[in-house]
């Protein structure tokens, strides 16, 4: 009888596969559905020298700045929408600790997408004419080209295969497949694009409970996932929970006060404890 | 800040706003007063406009105020979610969108905006950065910003172009590359700014605002029509009824 | 209060609004989600000169071709799978009554999905090196060309922008916005990629009755949805009815044997009855 | 026609076949007998290879016939429905599939085939096309050719290359840009032939064949190994009940 793959593996594991350097693919957006439990343990391991893509930056990525995890980031915007900016990112970009590379949200998604359908390269229009452009051609990240049908002028852009991507969904199969609920913004693009593919589940079921019409990203694609309830908070998942505004707004004012208090931040709610769910409570106190 | 107490300054913003939406629009909306905007004119004016957000969300109709776009309380009333690309991509990319409403740091005379990083001091400060931003001022058949005014947001040299107007370095959007018609007008809390491919225009003050003074707080090339600006239209009983009570109660953007 | 648009109209309308000429991409495979409904009213209008796009085409796209209604068939593969082959195509390709351009299945849903994206160009590794390349090269929808980023030889495809494409589908609401169940082909972008995107509808519910993560195709694209329960007969419809082999095998039986016989068949089950409704009871008697 | 009246032609097919599929493949299969190939090694000594479809559907398992692909009786067990672009595109072109596995109208002695049209007596017949044919064998890891074997199906010059193997006109994959290693075994009713990149070697021949016959129906340059081409393994007794209580019971396939 055939059989179907168990990719179920804790937190820890999961983030333990990842080496210091790796190019890491994040797939939240703002305030929802970030792999803050992910990123919590990435800081806790002492993960570092990654460069990290994610089209619009939140809370994981401005956590892992702050944790010294990255060197790079790859982007098209950041912010914690009205709770305020990512202030690690934007303090990285100003001392120059933090490489920062800047695309236009849809190119970086067609980078993605290259990436994941292994397209030679990827045509737009997005980003002729703006300030975006000069320092990605000169990166040699984008080539401005005609088209060879009509000559219009437009930009080529190479693929994009970050080594691993982590994706906070809302439920998985043990092997994998995985169903994430309401808009889906670059997550499709980003697990495809990835050479390993890692997911964060709110819940696991077992292979064959998902109709496999409300598949999102299909076990074939994917390496591992860990079972994190809660996984995402303070931000917002979807039909689950809400983003916790208090918390988030403490997060802004420590994070935007400057390096200490934003280290103090960590060193209470992230080094500090030794777990998610250690985390989760003492956010809750 | 409001030249007339009967309203604030974000309210006036809102409803001037709001007014640069035409009924059957199928507009991208951003973050904070465009999404109020929007929201107003698809409950007065516009019933029929089609809101889309670049996050994957298909002609919303939230309820209650929302932190912005990420937040799952502007996606309500929803009829499909998808992906950036199907927004970004299929919709503004493909030339599906008729209306970018976005707000900027600071704009030019020619409608380009930044929303990257402003100087202060010699100092420049990291904002949001692009997002679907370029892409929708790249692709959609025309824009309007929204935004409060302050002098130092208006600006004949951007610090940074994030998204380009009607014209760059002289070269027309056609030239670029670029469909649509580009900015067409930017609207503050104190006047109406109308874009053509000639320049700029002081189109309307808001109720209580001298043109001198407003023409003297925008550093930009602005023409002023035979006759002078006219008055913007005062924001309606109406109007103000269903930001205070259902859009913005707590006068996150408006307040 | 903002409104929603009511996109239904009967089938006569959506077919009727299709002039001479049209280039319509259809969506269905083989034997399975077929617009069969479609093409019936299509052929009883007596619409000619048809441009037609299905990137594995099937049952609809015969029907079409023996009633007379193309010219020029754009696929990458047409059968019935085991029922047998496509012989309307077959023979108006032998005949040269028909034009057929043809891709390989990736390189054809990537031009519709260029064309949706509003992509200036696609690029592909496809097809190279096989005989399908020639034909498209001297008629101008390929170039040869290198990536600007590493020189590898490759394929640029303009994009597909279809007049109309008819998607048959589980459930619309009244807007268009509109659920597909089971494995979705190159249904997703060849609605897209149209300039007026049709759909033929299993079911129709008011707005706010589907759930929105699950909208294969949202209304803001579609113009028009008509009710046609069992519209895909004798093709399947995943998880509502099987295909009618019975039928299928003597749609085949007629169509292989020559012309006339194709055509005995359609005077009998599309212009011998005037609605669908006649056709399914008599297919069924 | 089978050499051994203990099974039938398409039945040794439908084993030897399956005995090229690699435990852990992810292979997309193509319509007909390598769907009863990849089945059959699914259920025997590849528990872990993975089928995929090019109409969008992951990983089936299926347990009753079917009439090809688009039928859904072929998806059942699938753990997820995607599409097209997916499959061909995700998978494929992105360099996840490590084997194809597909039928043939035609072959030449470097892999490449053809699934679009014969030409008889001087006139040529349309057959399906390339579908997702000619992108998997353009992109998957190696490709293996399942068909029954007619002299006619073997030749130097093919009536239409839909799918390029090992080499073309003397240029190989590489040269060509395209990735992977190509068609590495055509497996016939009759024999198996093995491909490397110095060309096609008669491998094995099925019990109750002499090579002499079958290379005389065999008409393209075909090296035999030195001592002669082995036998391939009979059927086993677990295999043919497999296809006949299961996989095929109506013969539609291997009958």
């Amino acid at each position: 009888m055939s059989t179907r793959p168990d990719r179920v593996v804790s937190l820890r594991e999961l983030a333990a596969g990842i080496p210091d350097g790796s190019h890491v693919a994040l797939a939240g957006f703002a305030i929802t559905r970030n792999a803050v439990a992910f990123a919590h343990e990435l800081i806790r391991a002492g993960t570092s020298g990654l460069s990290v893509t994610q089209v619009f930056s939140g809370m994981e990525t401005d956590l892992l700045v702050a944790g010294g995890a990255v060197d790079r980031l790859t982007y098209a915007s950041g912010s914690l929408d009205r709770f305020g900016l990512l202030h690690a990112v934007n303090r990285g970009v100003a001392t120059g600790r933090l490489e920062l590379i800047e695309y236009s949200g849809l190119a970086l998604a067609l980078r993605l997408h290259a990436g994941a359908l292994g397209l030679p390269f990827v045509t737009t229009r997005s980003m002729l004419g703006s300030d975006l452009l000069a320092p990605l051609v000169a990166a040699g990240q984008v080539e401005q080209i005609e088209s060879p049908f009509d000559g219009a002028p437009c930009l080529a852009l190479p693929p994009l295969r970050p080594d691993f991507s982590v994706v906070h969904v809302d439920v998985a199969d043990r092997a994998g497949n995985a169903v994430v609920d309401g808009p889906l913004w670059s997550i499709p693009e980003t697990a495809r694009a990835s050479r390993v593919a890692l997911l964060v589940a709110e819940e696991i079921v077992d292979v064959g409970e998902l109709d496999p019409s409300r598949v999102t990203i299909p076990g074939s694609l994917v390496h591992a996932v860990a079972h994190v309830p809660r996984g995402g908070h303070p931000t917002a998942v979807y039909g689950r929970y809400d983003y916790d505004a208090a918390h988030l707004r403490s997060y802004v004012a420590a994070a935007g006060e400057g390096v200490e208090e934003h280290d103090a931040y960590l060193d209470r709610f992230v080094r500090g404890v030794s777990t998610f769910d250690e985390y989760l409570a003492l956010a809750a106190a | 800040m409001s030249a007339d107490e009967r309203w604030t300054g974000g309210e006036m913003l809102a409803v001037a706003g709001s007014l640069q939406v035409h009924d059957g629009d199928v507009a991208v909306v951003g973050l904070g007063l465009p999404q109020m905007a929007a929201l107003l004119a698809q409950r007065t004016h516009a019933p029929a406009a089609r809101l889309l957000l670049e996050i994957g969300v298909f002609e919303p109709m939230p309820t209650e105020p929302s932190a912005g776009i990420a937040d799952p309380r502007m996606w309500r009333g929803a009829t499909a979610f998808g992906t950036t690309l199907e927004v970004l991509g299929v919709m503004a990319h493909g030339g599906r969108v008729s209306l970018g409403l976005l707000g900027a740091l600071q704009v030019d005379q020619w409608g380009s905006f930044n929303t990257t990083e402003v100087e202060t001091d010699g100092r420049r400060r990291r904002f949001r950065g692009s997002g679907g931003g370029n892409d929708i001022s790249s692709n959609a058949g025309r824009i309007v910003i929204v935004m409060t005014h302050q002098a130092r947001k208006f600006a004949e040299t951007l610090t940074f172009l994030t998204s380009p107007g009607r014209q760059v370095g002289g070269r027309s959007r056609a030239d670029l590359g670029l469909p649509g018609e580009g900015t067409c007008a930017v609207v503050t809390d104190r006047c109406v700014i109308a874009l053509d491919d000639h320049g700029a225009t002081l189109e309307s003050v808001h109720p209580g605002e001298h043109p001198d003074a407003v023409l003297a707080d925008t550093p930009i090339p602005l023409a002023v029509p035979d006759g002078g600006p006219k008055e913007t239209p005062a924001p309606t009983a109406a109007q103000l009824a269903f930001i205070r009570n259902e859009l913005d109660p707590n006068g996150w953007y408006t307040g």
